[in-house]
């Protein structure tokens, strides 16, 4: 046991030591995307907090993700703030969209709540697209500057691709380790013992709407920073981050890596881009391959990529173990 | 006043076109449990071969009599090659396998026919206009508007006169006892996949004289289509047709009285019935 | 705990795969343009005629020994008509293909998007085809410049049209977002300088992009009354508008219609004689407009190599790379910078004509082609008839009034 | 004697439409004591159950635990005043570990479900009592299996432990013993019997087992079509003839 602890941690550090000392062995493309998939595993992990832990599908995430990324964009844009007070504004706007969207959509189940936070989401989304006086319509907020990280004693420039990389890893990996904290505390236990059973944990009294409602809202106010951090990456606002197929991607990146597993989505988020950035190249048709990708998984890899390899590795050490 | 009821008109025929898809989609739900995110793309693909079938046969009719067939017969084997293995796990992979087939559909469709747009005449028939109160109006839209209760009439007499339509609400209702009762259970599975992506590509033939034929037509749908069936009640034939009534009536109204947020007032309309009648207007508790 | 390892080792190896070095560096001694248009959705077809329009001139310049003797090289990268795809795409250009320099560019909202950020990837843009003023206005930086007619030009066009016309009460139809509604701004703004007497009505309609089912719009119109109406649809859009407003004898009226992109050669295609005729239509480029040489050469050629007729985006595209090939031989070297320079200013002749431009705002003055749709038994689509050709200078608002601030 | 008194129903109706699935039930149920429901398929025992433990509204009546009045209580309020059930059909979460069932439902009882982001590992009291409860219904070599690889019986024991875990004054079993072999019945029965001797906890059990029935309950009440036919002891109830006539039949004899 306490092997398998420290192996762990030692496997986690050599993680984010590579990580972090990726940016100085690749080019500035390679940190761009690497950038991109960090935020969008970090949008993935905060989605399957309702997903893979709790068991709800929601179809409308992706209107936390705009929340933020417009609140960010708004301030830099009209208040000039700089990174931090931006950031938090931006998480704290998100966290409270939704607190309001979840308090309805959480009242119901499955489908039907899949339903709603689509409604809803899409609603955010008419929202941003038709007041143009203030979000810029269809085109979006756009034209600003990465605002200054001010550490009080040092005022920080973000404009480099390769500072914003280390400024997004960062926040990514602090939110990581939260939602990771999150599902391993007695209110993770909730969570998933939900996931299995909501009837049944209502029966030893606990209000499962009270808890679904704060996984809604933990996990909305994550997605937000998500979208913070990916509006100041694409230097725009736009009514794509909140709209329906935003919303599908981290279900696709959840499913693809494996939702029961806590990495899982991260993992899905790498191997959606990578397999975009690959299929791009050779084509300019590559919904037709990421179909063609997406069907045999789903039908061979129930658990996801992870979660099947982490079976597969487990039954092959067990029969390892037997052998001895 | 005339505008009004122009505008109730094509509000009709938008619903009616809404209304075949719809039920194809509840159908495949009702009996299947799966939410068929590529429904929209069968829709399209229904315009598509009537194109491709138009110069060959230039029959219009014939076209919608074997397009949807076509159609039909695409989603059973799609059904019998990737869906079945799927059947027993969450619904969420149906979700994502059925995307997968969206994705599949959009892009064959572009590398076949082109990304540009298409157009189709309507049949001769049925090309000219009418004048209702002073105000000209397509005969086909009304054709469409029309049919639309012709085709909910003849979908009624098959559910609740004919034996395969019988068992099909009989699974819709309780699959655990369909196949209880001895019904072949992996065949009505096809057969009604086989029946619900007919329909979809049907809808897509009668479109297509109506809109452009283009690769976003079936994304365009899919969503409207999944509110028109969550708001009349998963599996709900009734609900599939007051629910595309209602939203078809919601989307012209709304672009004549409040325009500028005509395009949230679907989803404030699923959130409504929603939050008040948590299974749909006809669904079942 | 193994779960955690084992979850880690899967995706270093997956980074790793980015070290994989692509084409990129390869060709020295070759200049590389990075292209982005709209390759999929409702106006794939733009991309489409762009990318025809490039590779014919890439191909033609490279036959002929290149540009300083070197080899032209292209990559497409699809915008999807949404910003921050077409911003990924060309940070994909800039930072992993390394291209010299880049063309492309429908949609303004893609444009707006994306111009803001040139003066981080420092690589000069011509864009063929997004229209929105700000990119040669508020937003106009020195790595942006457009070979093709915008918002400004187009309209200001219409508007002395529609001055013309006995038309006095207006309503507009167009796509929602900031291309419509600037269009129908300066529309508004030039005809009611040109004729104190036109008014503008209440009743518009701006139907979201990528609209199925116009028919509630055309009814509000319709029931109106208008005696003109200004379309700013564009693409698949216009061509389904135009298709249902037929049913609905929308243009049985008597309105007086003026499109300001109708004589796409695209939307021709696909409407053939479902276009009414009698309707004002504008357009970018219009391959009947001119009998230069130039211009005979690349309709013939192009006719030849694509079977169909050049849409004005296959034409601003081509312009583009002949306009490049101008400034770099211009300036004897490919040195962005100096190209960059060269292209301040530069006149040069391309199929649309000579064209010129602005050092003040890096937007192109040429001519500018209305017309009537008319049938004509040689043509397979609809052409223009009587044609209306603007001078560049008349319809170009000066440098002063674009807001541009060079920097 | 209303000291004595944990759970009191009075003129409880259930209506589901125009049928009627309890009609007019009366009984109380006293501290300290195992109580069995019997009643054949039907008879409204889970309807009962639901509507109790605020599953359902009731049509009518008034149910008082501990002389606390919770009809139409949520769920989850009932269960934190000390009124747990477990379920007919196994009802666990079968996802988790054995040790996680047990410990969810000590979470809830601790109110420590709030706490977001101490790990749960640092909860060392949770989990020895955890262990304690596992020990009690002989699962504890379990503790880390995946509930849903267990044996049938261990299931429905976990299921027990669940509700055992959250410290009932009351239990009320649905059917424990449903789908069981004869051995895991047997099993089964000495199991409540020792809880019920070690906690005082009181029970309500449903049970269709008339042998395990006899065994166990100090009083037994029947159902027959939603209505309350009679209550009593063993004795009473197996001399009863309206029971024997309805329900029982011979049954009691062989």
């Amino acid at each position: 046991m306490e092997k398998g602890k420290s192996l762990k941690l030692a496997a986690l550090l050599a993680g984010a030591l590579f990580l972090f000392i990726f940016p100085h062995f690749a080019g500035v493309f390679a940190v761009l995307l690497l950038t991109e998939i960090l935020i969008f595993a970090l949008f993935a992990l905060s989605f399957n907090l309702l997903f893979g832990y709790t068991g709800l599908l929601s179809f409308g995430h992706a209107a936390f993700f705009g929340l933020g990324g417009y609140a960010m964009a708004f301030m830099v844009q009209h208040f000039h703030l700089s990174m931090l007070p931006a950031l938090a504004i931006s998480t704290i706007v998100a966290a409270l969209g939704a607190a309001i969207i979840g308090f309805f959509s959480i009242r119901r189940d499955e489908i039907y709540f899949a339903m709603l936070t689509l409604g809803f989401g899409m609603m955010i989304f008419t929202l941003v697209h038709q007041w143009r006086s203030l979000t810029g319509g269809s085109d979006g907020i756009t034209g600003f500057e990465v605002p200054v990280l001010d550490l009080l004693v040092k005022k920080l420039s973000l404009f480099s691709p390769w500072a914003y990389y280390y400024f997004s890893l960062v926040v990514c990996l602090l939110g990581a380790i939260l939602l990771w904290r999150l599902t391993l505390s007695p209110f993770g236990l909730i969570l998933r013992s939900m996931r299995e059973n909501p009837e049944r944990v209502s029966f030893v009294g606990i209000d499962i709407k009270l808890y679904r409602w704060i996984a809604f809202t933990a996990a909305g106010l994550m997605a937000g920073v998500a979208g913070a951090l990916f509006a100041l990456y694409d230097r725009m606002a736009s009514p794509s981050m909140v709209h329906w197929t935003m919303s599908a991607k981290p279900v696709l990146m959840a499913i693809l890596g494996g939702p029961r597993v806590f990495l899982g989505p991260a993992l899905g988020a790498l191997i959606f881009y990578l397999l975009e950035h690959f299929i791009t190249q050779y084509t300019q048709s590559w919904m037709i391959f990421l179909g063609a990708i997406l069907v045999p998984i789903v039908i061979f890899f129930p658990q996801g990529v992870l979660g099947t390899l982490i079976a597969w590795a487990q039954r092959l050490i067990r029969r390892e173990g037997h052998g001895e | 006043m005339d505008t009004l009821l122009i505008n109730i008109l094509n509000g009709l025929c938008y619903g009616m076109l809404l209304f075949i898809i719809s039920m194809g989609l509840t159908i495949i739900f009702g009996v299947m449990g799966v939410l068929n995110f590529a429904h929209g793309s069968f829709y399209m693909l229904g315009a598509y071969l009537c194109l491709w079938l138009a110069p060959h046969i230039h029959n219009f009719w014939l076209a919608l009599l074997i397009a949807p067939f076509l159609v039909g017969a695409l989603g059973a084997l799609s059904e019998m090659a990737l869906l079945r293995p799927l059947y027993g796990r969450d619904i969420s992979f149906q979700l994502l396998l059925t995307f997968g087939i969206l994705l599949i559909l959009d892009d064959a469709v572009k590398l076949i026919w082109g990304p540009g747009y298409h157009s189709i005449e309507a049949p001769k028939a049925l090309s000219g206009t009418v004048q209702i109160l002073g105000s000209t109006y397509p005969v086909y839209s009304l054709f469409i508007a029309l049919l639309g209760p012709v085709i909910a009439t003849a979908l009624w007499f098959f559910f609740h006169k004919t034996a395969w339509g019988k068992m099909i609400r009989a699974a819709a209702m309780d699959r655990e006892m369909a196949s209880a009762i001895g019904i072949n259970v992996p065949l009505l599975f096809t057969a009604v996949f086989f029946f619900g992506t007919l329909l979809a590509g049907m809808a897509g033939v009668l479109a297509a004289p109506l809109r452009a034929i283009g690769p976003a037509m079936g994304d365009n749908i899919i969503i409207a289509a999944f509110i028109v069936v969550v708001v009349g009640g998963l599996g709900s034939f009734l609900g599939a047709f007051i629910g595309a009534i209602i939203l078809g009536l919601v989307e012209a109204l709304g672009i004549q009285f409040v325009p500028q947020i005509q395009m949230a007032l679907p989803y404030l309309l699923l959130a409504l019935i929603l939050l008040v009648r948590p299974r749909g207007l006809f669904g079942s508790e | 705990m193994r779960k955690a390892f084992l979850s880690l080792v899967v995706a270093c190896t997956m980074v790793g795969f980015l070290f994989v070095p692509g084409q990129a560096r390869a060709g020295r001694g070759k200049i590389k343009i990075g292209s982005v248009y709209i390759f999929s959705g409702f106006a794939a077809t733009y991309g489409q005629f762009a990318k025809q329009g490039l590779l014919l001139a890439v191909d033609e310049i490279n036959k002929s020994g290149g540009i300083l003797g070197k080899k032209l090289e292209v990559y497409f990268e699809d915008s999807h008509a949404k910003p921050p795809i077409a911003l990924r795409a060309i940070r994909k250009l800039v930072y992993e293909k390394h291209v010299d320099f880049l063309i492309g560019l429908d949609s303004s909202g893609v444009a707006k998007g994306v111009v803001p950020y040139l003066k981080e990837l420092k690589v000069p843009l011509i864009i063929t085809h997004a229209a929105t003023p700000d990119v040669t206005g508020s937003q106009c930086n020195k790595y942006t410049f457009r070979v093709s007619v915008n918002i400004n030009q187009n309209v200001m066009a219409a508007a002395k049209i529609a001055a013309q016309t006995k038309a006095l009460k207006w309503t507009t139809v167009g796509p929602d977002y900031a291309f419509g509604h600037q269009s129908w701004e300066y529309f508004q703004k030039y005809l009611s300088k040109l004729n104190p007497k036109a008014k503008f009505m209440k009743t518009v309609a701006f139907p979201k992009i990528a609209t199925e089912d116009y028919s509630p719009y055309i009814t509000s119109i319709m029931a109106a009354k208008p005696d003109g109406v200004f379309i700013s649809l564009w693409s698949g859009d216009l061509v389904n508008f135009v298709k249902q407003a037929n049913k609905m004898g929308f243009f049985k009226q008597g309105y007086t219609v003026l499109m300001s992109l109708g004589a796409a050669t695209e939307v021709l295609y696909a409407l053939k004689d479902q276009m009414p005729t009698g309707l004002w239509v504008g357009t970018r480029y219009w391959f009947l407009a001119n009998d230069t040489p130039v211009n005979k050469h690349f309709v013939e050629a192009y006719k030849a190599r694509y079977g169909v007729y050049p849409s004005y985006n296959a034409q601003n595209a081509y312009a583009a790379v002949y306009a490049l090939k101008a400034a770099i031989e211009k300036a004897g070297t490919t040195d962005k910078m100096a190209v960059i320079k060269a292209l301040e200013g530069l006149t040069v002749e391309v199929p649309a004509g000579k064209i010129h431009i602005r050092p003040g705002d890096h937007q192109a003055v040429l001519n500018v082609t209305w017309g009537k749709t008319a049938a004509d038994p040689k043509y397979p689509i609809r052409i223009l008839k009587p044609m209306v050709i603007f001078k560049g200078e008349e319809v170009t608002p000066p440098v002063s009034a674009t807001g541009c601030k060079m920097r | 004697m209303e000291n004595d008194v944990i759970l009191s129903v009075k003129g409880l109706s259930k209506s589901f439409g125009k049928f009627y699935a309890l009609r007019d039930v009366s009984v109380d149920v006293k501290k300290g004591e195992i109580t069995a429901l019997i009643g054949p398929n039907g008879a409204g025992k889970t309807t009962f159950y639901n509507v109790i433990t605020g599953k359902y509204r009731p049509t009518t009546g008034r149910v008082v635990f501990e002389g606390r009045d919770i009809t139409s209580l949520p769920a989850h309020k009932v269960a934190r005043l000390g009124l747990c059930r477990s379920f007919q059909i196994t009802n666990i979460f079968q996802e988790n570990t054995v040790e996680e069932n047990i410990l969810a439902s000590l979470v809830a009882y601790h109110r420590k479900g709030l706490s977001l982001f101490k790990g749960l590992g640092s909860y060392r009291a949770l989990r020895e009592e955890a262990h304690r409860i596992l020990e009690m219904l002989g699962l504890a070599a379990h503790a880390q299996e995946v509930a849903k690889n267990l044996a049938y019986g261990d299931k429905r024991l976990v299921e027990i432990g669940i509700a055992l875990a959250s410290h009932p004054k009351m239990i009320m079993l649905d059917e424990p013993t449903a789908g069981m072999t004869p051995e895991e019945t047997e099993r089964m029965v000495k199991m409540v019997q020792k809880l019920f001797q070690k906690t005082g906890i009181t029970f309500l059990i449903t049970e269709h087992d008339m042998k395990v029935v006899f065994s166990i309950a100090h009083k037994i009440l029947v159902l027959h079509q939603g209505c309350l036919l009679a209550q009593g002891s063993p004795q009473e109830i197996r001399n009863n003839p309206r029971v024997r006539e309805a329900y029982l039949g011979g049954s009691l004899d062989a």
